[in-house]
């Protein structure tokens, strides 16, 4: 019950900020905070809650743009029917790319490996193949409003994709509460033991992937409503698969908060150091691999980690 | 398009252009074999190998060739101590923070490069870059036969160390067994920091192979992460002979992947591949049931 | 007519590579008894339990529980069919705490959260835990985990739970603390098979015991008569062609011949 | 040099005396100009070499600054787009946070679309220096201006003066090998190549489409020696043209003509430094300066005194903030819509672009065009049009 009130919390405050935010920096900025964290959300509910590492997430973030412009300039579906069908898409091709490598029990390195390797076919194929433009990409016309879930201020794309961390949040929160989420945690801690107490491994880690192959196919049906470009290696470069997966491992993986605190934490620093030393082309990012390897050395358990061993230390400390 | 004067020479092309995919991939088994991490910063090891390789001809004057002994030991010392100051100390004991702390050493390494030399791409000029060897109808270019020879001479090397030496034996018992290794006296965190250094020593060699037949410039490392990653789960996840078998295996596939379907599309027989042995022959050709 | 038995194995076999871990073992175990297989390390105790769950698939010999053929079936449906078991290298849920390892077993039976963390509660005492619902699976002893290894099997509501070596690596205190746990699952109606090396336990717990040597079955019969090897009664072999032959089962007090040879240290190499 | 500055201070004088000067003495408020180009990641050397030439421009125009605005000076807000789209967009919204009167930049399309899209939200003018997809000004954004030319122009004039070339000299050419990368301007350059040409009668053997970056190009090369085209055109940023050009020297394949349309390296004088010989008689048809206009060759001379080379990317976006300059001083104010406007009606042609006076139809500069250039003897010269054309062409390279 409490995880429901902290995120009724953070969508009200993040619903007001978004209204009350004029500039245009801190609204985009915002945004882009949020896209960060949702895709740190979809990655986690296989990573953090299945154990399943996928370094080919871009695979279903590409599938869910591609459907998202496609279905609405090749079909002619109207943008919120075209998410349905995006996100319904990157599921599927979730589901499908689980099935073939769960089955024959890719764990570990191998499965992240395989995940890579789709991402980096279906993005050949989307740059060989017709109907996706190839590599010149395909543009969604531009037309702002709310029914196109286009909008001219940044505040409607705010909440769009507000809603959609909400419902990561609360699909996690639910997994914490509910018999699949148990499930699905004791496959990721030992999947021998969980098969003796009647988990089906297969069906559940399905069940993971699908969630967050779905997830990150709304992250990509956001990407291209608000960018309205796509081409192969914008949905599926590699570029997306690591954004999702730093983000989740530096806030914490396997938590309700990690993966928005990470994408939070990291967006700032990105767009600090962007900011700050913009001018010496380059030195912005060294500065934000060394902190992200400090965070590593310093915070092996994620930023959500040190909240909760603060809040351990402070109620042993009251107890004591 | 399937005569003789064509396939020959892609056949040769791929094997040989496969023997430098090989010596990148060697390292990154020997690296995966014993720390079971993906080091993602191999790309930007490479190319900071491919920038020694070039200041040492334009500035030293050193012909590449000449440079390897230099290239491979500066690579050592580097990948030594990366390993033994940070990435060790990042661990652990959790795989999820090493892979982190390789992407950030990746993105650290490009990004210093980008700072320092800017990003536009340079090339070396040496007296044999243009020069071809007839081999029947095929015409190959002295550089890539060099790298042929280079690579086949480098994984001898390292199976030799690997197999015949004492730190070879250590190496294996880490890779097998890191705990009972320990019991039994050996060091952990040297043989770990010994192989991270032999790992990036295999990419110093790759580079000086690479250099004259190719360019130089920050993201030039990305471009043969992904293919080396394909080699060593081909091979098998720490077998070097199978990195060697898959570096050339996937060097022919590419080069008559793309001859018959055309050169983007071609890409694809790498990842079909990749894909195929992950599913059904994880262990890959040479390696060890997982 | 007595029950047909709840557990019966008909000729099963397995072999890894050229090693023959099971050759031909065949015994029943009736519904409702607490009974023990013993036999020396590395006489394909652990592996029976696995092929029994379905974690292996024999190469020969059928497998049948209540009444089905489970020959190869998933461990998981197994568990679902009321027969599970622990394991000799206990597998805690590490991260998760006591009361979420063992809600893990309980959901097998109950869907909801709350009922299934309530029924924990409930293992938890029975198994002893009660006091560490809310530790992590990492922080406990050995034998703490090995009453979490229990509970959590207990959880599912089994008809036969299959303890590997549950009282392995107790001191004298802990198994004296262990074993009227385990007699009181066993008086609550769930048959109990168990891998036991502590003597002591089988005597006072197992009714029946089988004796297993290189993969053979070699003796069977009364704990007590076994240790002073007069004799089980003869083995006895299901028919293969009908189900497992309905005999009636030697009542517990029946004395069983056993051979000589049984104490002796089996010769090594 | 010196003839340079007293060319410059007369004409200024020349400029200040027709302007309305300034009443009051009021301190000018400084005019913010963004300049936004891709620095890192993966277009790094295109972006810095824009970030370049447009520094140089600026510092040309603030040697006088704005007379219309009392000689304010314009200051320079540097964005770094990292290659992306989103770093873009975000960068945008910094520029118009920080109060910019215009944007000059992006180079690449993807980025542009991103960039002028998100300017135009906030009716920021945006000078489009180097981005040739077509889809940047067929959206009917009014703030985004295009100074040089698109591909679909760039294809066009191609195949034309292909086919002039080629009637020149008799038809000796007839069968054509395209060679592309996989973006977004090598799969449009080629796929309206493949269209255009066979009307002219040239007959289209192939069309390869190579990976960014490519590893290896023996194996396309092959391919070139197995099909023995006469015109070989390839479609692909530097990195790639260089070591395509490279091994099809290696392996003595040496085609009728190699023409290539917006080649990264075919009239680069970083390439022509690198490989002379491989690069002789290469033919071009790119962004290029009016060779005949002495200022080109002055900053080409200050280009290289930095240590840099005369790239595309620096004379196309020295030339945008130019423009953008001409549009302030008309403009008389820092207003964006002012700004806007003046750039809309702008006839700006005191420059030395091959694109005479300015007129922006929809956003992109009707007079804006290619030229064609050939490495001969060392240099590269303009063979076509005519009017630009410093040296005959040859063609073919061989019988």
């Amino acid at each position: 019950m409490r995880d429901l009130v902290t995120i009724a919390a953070f969508a009200i405050a993040v619903a007001v900020l978004s209204s009350v935010l004029r500039s245009g920096v801190w609204t985009t900025f915002l945004m882009m905070a949020l896209y960060a964290a949702l895709l740190a959300q979809a990655w986690n509910l296989l990573g953090g809650y299945g154990g399943q590492f996928s370094f080919g997430h871009a695979l279903f973030f590409g599938t869910g743009a591609y459907v998202q412009v496609l279905a609405q300039t090749q079909a002619g579906l109207n943008a919120w029917i075209a998410l349905a069908c995006a996100v319904a898409s990157a599921a599927v091709v979730g589901t499908g790319v689980g099935a073939l490598s769960f089955r024959y029990g890719l764990r570990g390195s191998y499965f992240a490996l395989v995940t890579l390797a789709f991402a980096e076919v279906f993005r050949i194929l989307a740059v060989t193949v017709g109907f996706t433009g190839g590599g010149v990409g395909v543009m969604l016309p531009l037309r702002e409003s709310a029914a196109n879930l286009q909008f001219a201020s940044r505040q409607g794309a705010i909440l769009v994709v507000l809603g959609f961390v909400v419902a990561g949040l609360l699909v996690t929160a639910w997994l914490r509460r509910s018999r699949f989420g148990a499930w699905l945690q004791a496959v990721r801690d030992n999947e021998d033991a969980a098969r003796a107490l009647g988990v089906d491994p297969l069906r559940v880690k399905l069940g993971a992937i699908t969630l967050s192959a779905g997830f990150m196919g709304a992250g990509g049906a956001f990407y291209v409503q608000v960018f309205q470009y796509l081409d192969p290696n914008i949905a599926f470069g590699p570029a997306t698969s690591v954004e999702s997966l730093v983000a989740a491992i530096v806030g914490g993986i396997g938590t309700l908060w990690g993966p928005v605190l990470g994408a939070l934490v990291l967006h700032a620093l990105a767009e600090f150091t962007r900011n700050l030393f913009g001018d010496a082309p380059g030195l912005n990012m060294v500065i934000y691999g060394v902190v992200l390897i400090l965070i590593v050395l310093f915070v092996p358990r994620g930023l959500s980690g040190v909240g909760r061993d603060v809040r351990a230390a402070w109620r042993l400390g009251r107890a004591g | 398009m399937l005569d003789v004067a064509i396939l020959l020479p892609s056949f040769l092309n791929g094997v040989t252009t496969g023997a430098v995919y090989a010596l990148i991939a060697l390292g990154l088994t020997l690296i995966y074999g014993v720390l079971h991490i993906i080091n993602f910063a191999h790309g930007a090891a490479l190319m900071v190998a491919l920038y020694a390789v070039y200041f040492l001809k334009n500035r030293a004057g050193i012909d590449p060739y000449l440079a390897l002994p230099l290239v491979v030991a500066a690579m050592f010392a580097l990948g030594y101590g990366l390993q033994r100051v940070v990435i060790n100390r990042a661990g652990h004991g959790k795989d999820e923070n090493i892979l982190l702390v390789t992407l950030g050493l990746a993105i650290v390494l490009e990004n210093l490069a980008l700072l320092f030399f800017k990003s536009d791409t340079r090339t070396i000029e040496t007296a044999y870059t243009l020069t071809t060897v007839a081999i029947g109808p095929a015409t190959i270019a002295l550089t890539k036969l060099v790298a042929f020879a280079g690579a086949l001479a480098a994984a001898t090397v390292l199976l030799w160390v690997v197999h015949r030496t004492d730190l070879g034996r250590a190496i294996r018992a880490v890779a097998k067994e890191t705990q009972g290794a320990r019991l039994m006296g050996i060091d952990v965190e040297h043989v770990y920091a010994m192989s991270f250094g032999i790992g990036l020593a295999c990419v110093g060699a790759a580079a000086c192979f690479l250099l004259p037949a190719y360019y130089v410039n920050p993201q030039v490392g990305s471009g043969f992460v992904l293919v080396a990653f394909t080699i060593v789960v081909l091979g098998g996840m720490g077998s070097f002979a199978g990195a060697l078998l898959g570096g050339l295996l996937i060097g022919i596939v590419e080069s008559l992947g793309g001859l018959f379907l055309g050169e983007s599309l071609g890409q694809i027989g790498i990842f079909a591949i990749f894909i195929a042995v992950l599913l059904f022959r994880p262990q890959g050709l040479l390696g060890a049931r997982p | 007519m007595p029950a047909e038995p709840l557990l019966c194995l008909e000729d099963v076999a397995i072999a890894f590579g050229g090693l023959q871990a099971v050759q031909g073992v065949s015994f029943d175990v009736a519904e409702g008894c607490l009974c023990g297989l013993i036999g020396p390390n590395g006489a394909g105790k652990t592996t029976l339990f696995a092929l029994m769950s379905g974690f292996l698939v024999p190469d020969r010999g059928r497998i049948r529980f209540a009444g089905h053929d489970i020959t190869g079936r998933a461990p998981h449906l197994n568990a679902r069919a009321g027969l599970t078991r622990t394991f000799q290298i206990v597998q805690p849920f590490a991260a998760q705490t006591v009361r979420e390892n063992i809600a893990v077993g309980a959901h097998l039976r109950e869907p909801r959260r709350a009922a299934a963390l309530a029924a924990a509660e409930g293992v938890a005492a029975q198994v002893g835990l009660a006091a560490q619902l809310d530790k992590p699976a990492a922080d406990l002893t050995v034998a703490g985990r090995k009453r979490l290894e229990l509970a959590r099997a207990l959880a599912t509501k089994p008809r036969l739970l299959l303890l590997d070596e549950v009282l392995a690596g107790l001191n004298p205190q802990e198994i004296a603390d262990m074993i009227p746990v385990v007699r009181a699952i066993a008086s609550g109606g769930v048959t109990v098979l168990m891998i036991e090396h502590v003597m002591q336990a089988v005597m006072s717990l197992a009714e029946h015991v089988w004796v297993l040597a290189q993969g053979r079955l070699i003796a069977a019969g009364a704990p007590v008569m076994v240790q002073r090897n007069d004799g089980a009664t003869p083995l006895r072999r299901c028919r293969n062609s009908r189900p497992c032959a309905i005999r009636p089962v030697p009542s517990r007090t029946t004395r069983s011949p056993i051979s000589t040879s049984i104490w002796k240290p089996t010769r090594p190499g | 040099m010196i003839k340079r500055r007293t060319f410059l201070r007369e004409s200024t004088a020349t400029a200040a005396a027709l302007a309305f000067p300034l009443v009051g003495g009021a301190q000018p408020k400084p005019l913010k100009v963004g300049i936004l180009h891709p620095v890192t990641g993966a277009l790094a050397f295109s972006g810095q070499q824009c970030r370049e030439g447009a520094l140089m421009a600026i510092e040309d125009v603030n040697r006088t600054g704005i007379h219309s605005l009392g000689n304010a000076k314009l200051e320079v807000l540097l964005g770094d787009a990292q290659s992306t789209p989103q770093a873009g967009t975000a960068e945008i919204e910094k520029m118009n946070e920080a109060g910019c009167a215009a944007v000059v930049g992006a180079y690449a399309s993807a980025i542009c679309l991103a960039t002028t899209q998100a300017a135009a939200k906030v009716g920021l003018p945006h000078v489009v220096d180097v981005g040739v997809a077509d889809q940047i000004v067929e959206r009917g954004l009014k703030n985004t201006f295009r100074f040089g030319p698109g591909y679909k122009v760039c294809a066009q004039i191609a195949v034309n003066n292909l086919h002039v070339l080629n009637t020149v000299a008799g038809k000796p050419a007839k069968t054509v090998m395209i060679i592309h990368e996989e973006s977004l301007f090598g799969t449009g350059t080629a796929q309206l190549l493949a269209r255009e040409l066979p009307a002219y009668g040239f007959e289209v053997k192939e069309i390869v489409k190579h990976a960014n970056p490519t590893r290896d190009f023996n194996n396309i090369v092959l391919r070139m020696k197995s099909i023995n085209p006469d015109i070989v055109i390839p479609a692909n940023y530097y990195n790639e043209y260089a070591l395509l050009v490279r091994t099809m020297q290696q392996q003595k394949v040496v085609p009728k003509a190699i023409y290539s349309v917006l080649g990264g390296a075919a009239s680069s004088y970083k390439f022509l430094k690198e490989f002379p010989d491989a690069a002789n008689g290469i033919i071009d048809c790119n962004h290029w300066f009016n060779p005949k206009d002495k200022r080109a060759a002055d900053l080409k001379k200050r280009v290289e005194a930095k240590g840099l080379f005369f790239t595309y990317e620096i004379f196309n976006t020295y030339t945008a903030v130019r423009l953008l300059a001409d549009a302030i001083e008309r403009a008389k104010s820092t207003d964006r819509a002012a700004i806007t406007a003046a750039l809309e009606s702008s006839a700006f042609s005191d420059h030395f672009m091959p694109y005479g006076p300015t007129k922006f139809v929809n956003g992109q500069n009707t007079g804006a065009q290619p030229l064609m250039t050939q490495v001969i003897k060392g240099d590269i010269r303009v063979i076509v049009p005519r009017d630009y054309r410093e040296i005959d062409p040859i063609f073919p390279l061989r019988a």
